[in-house]
């Protein structure tokens, strides 16, 4: 499963990165994320998450050959 | 962020709804008029020059281009069904923008100035909030920082719950 | 209508208030960046090919030339103060405006949006109602009219009340 | 006294012309165009009234010297 992050997320993982452990959902994900840097939980809770350029919510299930988009709050304009 | 040379269109129009370069305003505003239009607004986002009393040097706009250009496309056609708009044009940049330039404009054309008006303000603010859209501020000190992030969901406890300060119904 | 070459104009802006000539908005527009501003509206008020159901062929503007430059430039400044605009201008045509054409611009920059929209939509209001400048619709079928007064006395009772549907304060 | 009109008044009136008469205020001006064209009635009602390029009410005190300036509601934009 392939993992982007914009913005801000990439304070504190590499722009983009593969997951090889098994997730099958937005919500498992996060965890996994948060063990591998703690520090993410001071912005995680208010990303949003797109699977293949939707937005999904946490108990959204994912399937290996899913692209994530990690989504930090806007701020364009 | 990723480099692209085709940004997604809206439909029926053709500029492109992000754009690496410059925005041609003159052109975009021209291209705005509509014989049923009595009322055209055009508004531009420009870089500041201060940023919470600290000197801005530049903005920097990173975007998520394929959900941000269809975002985008999908607020105009909302907007333009909404307030029977003739024309409903929008285009943000990436990368750098000087102080001064435009980050962002939307144009909206209508019979009356109400809808032009109500329209305008409700298609940035969408963008504005919920696009993948994110600047990033450098300041005349050397240092930079990710840029006033919306943060409605403090309030509203939902990422996907925003609070407009216009009643856009 | 008196023709005349010195129209009077804003203090400190070098753009004229009326003009019998087409407005040339990207120039205007380009005039208007201001690096303490990060918003800029522009309103452009246009000739529609369509009054009351019929078909418009163009318009003519007539105006009181010194007092409406006077009081548009007394507008400005009035919304300028109110709301901390760095930039305000407007410009009305007077004599023949095409359809599609701008019979009327008013542009206004202020630090944030909310500011620069409410003050673009307060001097437009303004303008419309209280400076002497009148329309004459001329229409395909040859026909012409004076067209579309501004009637709020007769709900006020005063010509010189108006009813704006933005609260200005 | 100088007196110019404008738009939908130059229905009634020629759009510049002197009044010989010797009119004291607005009030006694207007009486005294309605009976010059009564017809104006139903447009001056809705008029104001400026002199020297201010607008002034209807008990404004007139001069020999001044210039009127008759305004029907604006219809720019």
């Amino acid at each position: 499963m392939k993992v982007q992050v914009y913005a801000a997320l990439k304070d504190y993982f590499e722009q983009e990165f593969e997951i090889a452990e098994p997730v099958h959902s937005i919500e498992e994900l996060r965890l996994l994320l948060l063990q591998r840097n703690p520090a993410a939980e001071a912005i995680m809770p208010v990303c949003r998450f797109a699977v293949n350029d939707e937005f999904v919510d946490h108990r959204f299930q994912l399937h290996a050959n899913d692209i994530l988009h990690i989504i930090p709050p806007s701020s364009g304009g | 962020m990723t480099s692209s040379t085709s940004f997604p269109r809206a439909a029926g129009d053709n500029n492109p709804l992000l754009s690496a370069t410059p925005i041609n305003m003159a052109a975009l505003l021209e291209s705005a008029h509509h014989p049923a239009a009595g009322a055209v607004v055009l508004f531009s986002g420009e870089t500041r020059d201060n940023s919470h009393g600290r000197q801005v040097a530049y903005l920097e706009y990173e975007a998520h281009e394929s959900m941000a250009g269809r975002m985008i496309a999908a607020i105009l056609e909302e907007a333009k069904a909404k307030w029977d708009l003739k024309i409903a044009l929008a285009c943000h940049r990436t990368g750098r923008v000087a102080v001064g330039e435009t980050a962002v404009v939307v144009i909206t054309a209508a019979a009356h100035r109400r809808e032009a008006y109500a329209a305008n303000r409700y298609i940035i603010d969408r963008v504005k909030h919920e696009t993948p859209i994110w600047k990033r501020e450098y300041f005349t000190d050397g240092s930079s920082e990710w840029g006033g992030n919306c943060d409605c969901q403090k309030i509203t406890g939902d990422a996907n719950r925003h609070i407009y300060e216009t009643d856009t119904n």
